[in-house]
């Protein structure tokens, strides 16, 4: 199986995140399977940034370690990574830009005046992004049209065919002079090309793609990092789809103009981050005693406070789990790829409207903005349900009680407008029919009403997923954006002759317990992996089923796991364990 | 026909007797029945405060939001449906204290909707403390020392917020408010109806005396123009010996929803959100 | 022993806050123990309030389940309490306002026309109150000049002399009345007259007095029942002790002044309930990740969302444990009566600063407004500690590392005006200096830095405290305002010789997970009070230490336990687990 | 004597080269150096945004808030130490969209701070949406189809709450952004100077050349006076071919500090709180 990394690092602000956008898709097209992390500071130009892409003739579910070719737009780029650079890789750099002092071993390194060789054609000097991406392009055997077309597709659409062209003759230029001046290098080697079509597309745009699949009509949101793509997105199909999508004065506006939005009958979301998510908490609670469907998504980044906008990290399960005031239904879900994040925000949609509750969506930055490689998402499956809409004169309307005590403890929705069913959706304890009432025991029988759906919805869900072999040495547990590079250290330990197993935990709530329980029962080792200092999910395991994991992995400097570090860390416990 | 009984509640209201909430409540079900507005195509938002709980008291669609939050909820209403009649109502704390920032920003967004606020110069339901619009050397439970800082102006943010409707009304003047009430739900924009509201339990300041002694109507000053937005400013600014009421300020300008094309057509609650393609957008991806 | 309940009930805006508050503390003046409760709706007039104090000879720590004497100042408040009165009681009732129908058995009723009385002598209708207590007062045999004393306190400040002294006529009308028509009655007789000084006080207060003598310069907040008396107190001294108290624009705003102005290097707090609560997590992670101490109050009442204001709960213990984005540490104490109220808000204020985090004091509705009887607060322990400050030149001022790492994680603070030590404050992770930094190295240090200080903490604090026989046959375990009712069911359970103790977390971050297990691991039946419908104490026992109670006791009506209530619970779960 | 080499730090800006940050920068070392403020006497307090990253390059103190939150912690910071110089930095996002409250809160409680907005009319750190001063019509990534709303003016804003200093800059003028900034020092009472700044990354419509054909100052109009509200009022609606620049209004009243007897004489910061005494307290409660 052939598979290579490929990094391009140089400073903000030129063009990077694009470049390596291109990079991937390319390959993605050529029928590859292909996956990128990005990392860049909170600022809008300097600082560095890198962008890399992992390309593999076989499906791949995150980044890894090393890298096989390495762009250095600077100096400071080329010194940071050059010993990422596995034996018999490559260094390209830009001559035009700095010069070399030493260099690493056993690596190709390639001198090439990217800057030049942009600006001949008339091109400008960031295009020297695309000249890099001809050169790498030429260290393989796949066709470099399929770079064309993409550098087409990209900036044809947002600055028209004149530019389109021009970059795509500084990426032809790249691509020559490798092939002129280094034919001599061994290439990296494809042996088939299935030429499947797939997606390369990001969390955050899969969320997007789940919602308008699922009727979303209304998109209020503050913009925030990571989460602000979610946003853009919508906005430019907003003609297209016919949605609403409104930035707000500030978070606490975007959550209610959501729910406002679901009062009136049409399905709402909003996005943020954890610090506008602060914000909305009192909103959740808001959302859940009035009964309204709301879906919010949560891209976690480091915290605490503004912590590391950039960054990644998964410290907010807890604070999901019991944001607002007083208790109440919530649903939290956590994808862990971008096919779950579109399918999963297109069951967020239903779930809120069928149990008349809040659903947080959980990602990360991770998961948000690295593109993935996906199946084009299969829509057959996928059936609105709206839940118990009161349709005229169902029930009798002139008795109608819009909280009604139900077995489920779901109560008939009506709509303003509709006749004969005028009800009051109220923040305070109120009686069936929405009048506020602080009696005790319609206190207790509206509280058990609302928390009934939760019981209900369990028996729905299946929380969570398995992975890997059954009878396991050792268990690993995650939830979230960890997915991937769990399913990939789970390849490496098979390759080590490891059986290793994987529980990812999707539904935090209503909390899968008695699988979770199931699984962990028989698991002789269990190793919990997580983006957080604190273990958040191991001590939820333990709340819930009273299990403690064997060992915990965490990871709080604002980075993703690799796979090699989790294959790692669990070989050191491993080990330490023998002793 | 709409009628004044249907939409009266069994319920009564429970503000304290005398409040001039009552004129507040009886003008809004004046305007619906004059506009013969149908029942069921009327919204009323309400923040939280005594002034939160009116909707509990007119026989309409009510959503009661978290205090201070009434205007996203009511603009996003309008938004989704824009054929309902949307109302939202509230207290001067709720409004113009820990609402604000959705104060100014919906009068310049222009959403058509009718904002009326309940202004009693205090906090009424948390019994008794100052609030934004409380006067100067106000003593209240929170300031018992005297309040430090000049009331907010909500005529004048109006104005500096292209409100395109600002009108001010008197409780203890049901016929005059009901007017206004009537003007602001006709009028095509944001419509801001601020209430001088007697609460008789905690302001013992600004009494029903006390208005009835200073307001006088701006539509019965012929030389008041209700166009010229420098003179309304200007008007904003006139408390003391004389209060203004009436229509300060008017002006036609598009809403928010009539630059929507999503819902030039059909309103975004009546479209149909089953089978929705999105085959493009994933070749996009691809 | 002798002791009573007086229940007074009418309608909402009629003084009876006052009333009962007058009756409690006219017996604390006598040298006896009082206990009080209210109950009223979110509604200024109108609606049916009740006040209910208990009075006793020996302490007491809660209300108990019947009353002897009702005062019922309307038809509706004889209704829904006259079976609320035990066996040869009383119920006064205003002959001028409505007329009985029925009686209950066995209990004596005491016609009275309460307002005439008032009236007679040039009061107004409001003063039946007064008509209301001199009369009750003369069903006991407590000197009634302690009535008159309280009478003339509370009026003569607040209305002058005049009011007061009618005020006092009008008891005195109440009391004669009672003396010349019903003298045949057999009064409540107290035996012994200690006349021990004591405060009657409720934990606002107590929480306000904490603040003052921790040298709390700065308070912000913004109203919100049930905390709103905290601000309203210190308002009033704020000449006295030179407090500067600010009723801000929204919660936001309360915090970020108190930050801003501990920042200053003043002592700062803030109070609230849930729903302002929601509004302030953002800036608890701000204050973390600068270091900034800060005290925040938070009194709950039951929600979700506006839910039912002037009730009580115990439901925010996750939230506050978890709200804000990100991980850091702070410290969360659930004072469990008056006393702890004070005490634990003085220190809330030491940890604040010696920490250098936020704090918060998790109390309720039922704590925050019940006046309890307590010696006056010893004040001679009590010593102001300002950890790590800064003095001039200390370390070196020259490389002054605002963040500096330490081994107990606590940093020396310098204050904005001092010389040569010029530091940033930031909200984004930063270095030792309080520079922005992104680096995965110094984002470990600094996380594991901030943790460290909860470490240290944990070693200086007692988080538990434990009451009642060691070798029980039940182990009682709560927070929080249950104290009080708990500590009467144990009273209870002695009487009717079952062996019992109680375990009271008070800290419930750093949770005092030691000394729980120590408790729990020996505990026979352990039986969880909690005044919610989750069990969220119970959740953090099973977290922390593993294990599961027996039994949870649970009440989310809105209303705190009483201790029969418990009991009977208590003896139900005991026969249910002999079958 | 603070020199500007004192005031700044080794680390330069990442400000993105030729962003109008630099001049604002620059112009507020100038006014401390001309006012000659000792360095550990300054406070800056920043929001959230490429404007509050300013404080990181000025050698004061700072305290870096939360995106919109600068003025409550500012506010805060004079109270507890009046003898501190206290400024408030922010984007307009972060003061006049998500700090809306504080900001028109914070004016007319006339705590003795001065406000600087860097009005880039745009989201900058965020990488280019729409803010509550873009224009109508601007495309950004937010407003892909052109923005519905037209902007917020905070010139206006401030005169309806009572702003005591109120004053326009424009970062491409750093000596007349100097002199501005000098007078909102020195001025008692709350002082806004919004900042006319482009962003060159994002905001393409608003550029240097922009505003360098249209700006011109009120100080070199002769029949311009500053003491004349009305007069502002109708000025801070100029925005189109002639955009006016300077000081806007200016008024003498006093400060919030001014009507506190708690620190009539030392400062809060300074006051003894060891051995506090309570017993009379106590005492009451008895
Ligand atoms: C976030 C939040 N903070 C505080 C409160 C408590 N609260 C309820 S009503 C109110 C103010 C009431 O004043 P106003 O808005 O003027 O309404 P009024 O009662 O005078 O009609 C407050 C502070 C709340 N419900 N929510
Ligand atoms: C509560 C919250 N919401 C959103 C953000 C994300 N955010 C950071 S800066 C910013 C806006 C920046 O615009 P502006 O305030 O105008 O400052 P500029 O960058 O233009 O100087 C936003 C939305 C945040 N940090 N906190
Ligand atoms: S407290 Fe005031 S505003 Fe509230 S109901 Fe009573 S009179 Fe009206
Ligand atoms: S993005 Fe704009 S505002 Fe931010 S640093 Fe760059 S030019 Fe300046
Ligand atoms: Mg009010
Ligand atoms: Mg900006």
């Amino acid at each position: 199986m052939t598979e290579f990394s490929w990094k391009i690092g140089g400073e903000a602000g030129y063009g990077i995140m694009t470049t390596g956008f291109i990079f991937g898709k390319s390959f993605v097209r050529a029928g590859f399977f292909a996956f990128d992390i990005n990392e860049y500071p909170s600022l809008i130009r300097g600082g560095h940034n890198t962008y890399t892409v992992r390309v593999s003739e076989e499906p791949i579910f995150s980044h890894t370690k090393n890298i096989n070719i390495l762009v250095a737009l600077n100096d400071f780029a080329f010194e940071k990574h050059k010993n990422e650079v596995k034996k018999g890789g490559f260094i390209i750099y830009d001559t035009d830009t700095f010069n070399i002092n030493s260099k690493p071993k056993d690596v190709n390194i390639l001198p090439i005046p990217l800057t030049t060789l942009a600006t001949e054609k008339g091109g400008q000097n960031i295009m020297r992004n695309n000249v890099a991406l001809g050169a790498s392009f030429a260290l393989t055997n796949v066709d470099i049209k399929f770079l064309y077309e993409v550098i087409n597709d990209v900036f044809k659409e947002k600055k028209g065919e004149n530019i389109a062209s021009t970059n795509i003759e500084a990426a032809k230029a790249g691509y020559e002079f490798v092939q002129k001046n280094f034919s001599n290098l061994k290439k990296i080697e494809f042996t088939h090309n299935r030429k499947e079509k797939r997606m390369y597309i990001n969390g955050n745009e899969a969320i997007a793609l789940g919602a308008i699949k699922a009727g979303c009509k209304f998109y209020a949101a503050y913009p925030m990092t990571p989460a602000s793509s979610i946003l853009h997105y919508l906005a430019l199909k907003e003609y297209d789809y016919n949605i609403i999508v409104k930035q707000t004065e500030d978070e606490i506006s975007a959550i209610h103009m959501a729910i406002g939005a679901s009062f009136a009958g049409v399905r709402a979301m909003t996005g943020t981050s954890g610090g506008g998510f602060a914000l909305m908490t009192e909103a959740l609670g808001l959302a859940a005693i009035t009964e309204t469907p709301v879906v919010v998504v949560l891209a976690q980044r480091p915290g605490p406070s503004t912590g590391m906008p950039t960054h990644t990290e998964q410290s907010d399960l807890r604070f999901v789990l019991h944001a607002s005031n007083g208790e109440f239904p919530r649903v939290v879900i956590a994808p862990g790829d971008v096919s779950e994040c579109f399918y999963e925000t297109f069951n967020a949609f239903n779930i809120a409207e069928k149990y008349q509750l809040p659903v947080i969506i959980l990602t990360d930055k991770f998961l948000a903005e690295s593109h993935a490689t996906t199946d084009p998402f299969f829509l057959e499956g996928l059936k609105i349900d709206r839940g118990m809409m009161l349709n005229k004169g169902q029930p009798e309307a002139k008795d109608y009680k819009r909280y009604e005590n139900t077995i489920t403890g779901i109560s008939f929705r009506a709509l303003p407008s509709q006749e004969n069913v005028i009800f009051k959706a109220a923040t305070d304890e109120h009686n069936e029919y929405g009048r506020l009432e602080e009696d005790p025991v319609n206190r207790i029988l509206q509280m058990d009403k609302r928390f009934r759906k939760l019981k209900v919805l369990e028996g729905e869900i299946v929380g969570t997923k398995f992975y890997g072999v059954e009878d396991a040495e050792i268990t690993i547990i995650g939830w979230g954006s960890t997915k991937g590079p769990i399913l990939e250290a789970l390849k490496i330990l098979a390759k080590k002759g490891m059986r290793a197993n994987y529980l990812q935990i999707v539904y935090l709530m209503p909390f899968p317990t008695n699988m979770v329980k199931v699984v962990l029962e028989d698991a002789k080792k269990k190793i919990l992996v997580e983006n957080n200092k604190t273990a958040q999910l191991g001590g939820l395991i333990k709340e819930m089923t009273g299990i403690d994991v064997d060992y915990k992995i965490l990871k709080y400097d604002g980075r993703p796991f690799i796979p090699e570090e989790i294959v790692a860390k669990i070989e050191e416990v491993l080990t330490f364990d023998k002793f | 026909m709409t009628s004044f009984e249907e939409l009266t509640t069994q319920e009564k209201p429970t503000w304290c007797p005398g409040c001039g909430n009552f004129g507040i409540l009886t003008a809004l079900k004046n305007a619906i029945v004059e506009l013969n507005l149908p029942k069921h195509e009327v919204v009323i938002v309400a923040g939280i405060g005594c002034s939160g709980h009116l909707p509990q008291w007119i026989n309409t669609f009510a959503f009661h939001s978290l205090h201070g939050r009434a205007l996203p909820v009511a603009q996003a209403i309008k938004l989704a449906n824009h054929k309902l009649k949307v109302i939202a109502v509230g207290g001067d704390g709720d409004g113009y204290g820990i609402g604000t920032a959705h104060f100014i920003h919906a009068m310049r967004r222009n959403v058509n909707i009718t904002y009326i606020v309940h202004n009693n110069q205090i906090y009424g339901l948390t019994t008794g403390q100052a609030s934004p619009t409380s006067e100067k050397g106000f003593k209240s439970k929170s300031t018992p020392h005297g309040l430090i800082e000049p009331p907010v102006n909500p005529i004048a943010l109006a104005l500096a917020s292209d409100c395109s409707f600002v009108a001010r009304g008197f409780a203890g003047d049901v016929k005059h408010l009901t007017h206004l009430i009537v003007q602001g739900i006709q009028h095509k924009g944001f419509a801001l109806i601020d209430v001088l509201q007697p609460c008789i339990s905690f302001n013992y300041l600004n009494t029903y005396e006390y208005f009835m002694k200073r307001v006088y109507k701006l539509e019965e000053d012929n030389s008041y123009n209700f166009t010229n937005k420098r003179l309304a400013f200007e008007k904003a600014f006139e408390w003391g010996e004389k209060i203004p009421i009436g229509l300060f300020y008017k002006e036609e300008r598009k809403t928010y929803e009539d630059e929507l094309p999503q819902i030039a057509e059909i309103p975004l609650v009546k479209q149909n959100i089953n089978e929705i393609d999105i085959s493009s957008l994933i070749e996009e991806m691809c």
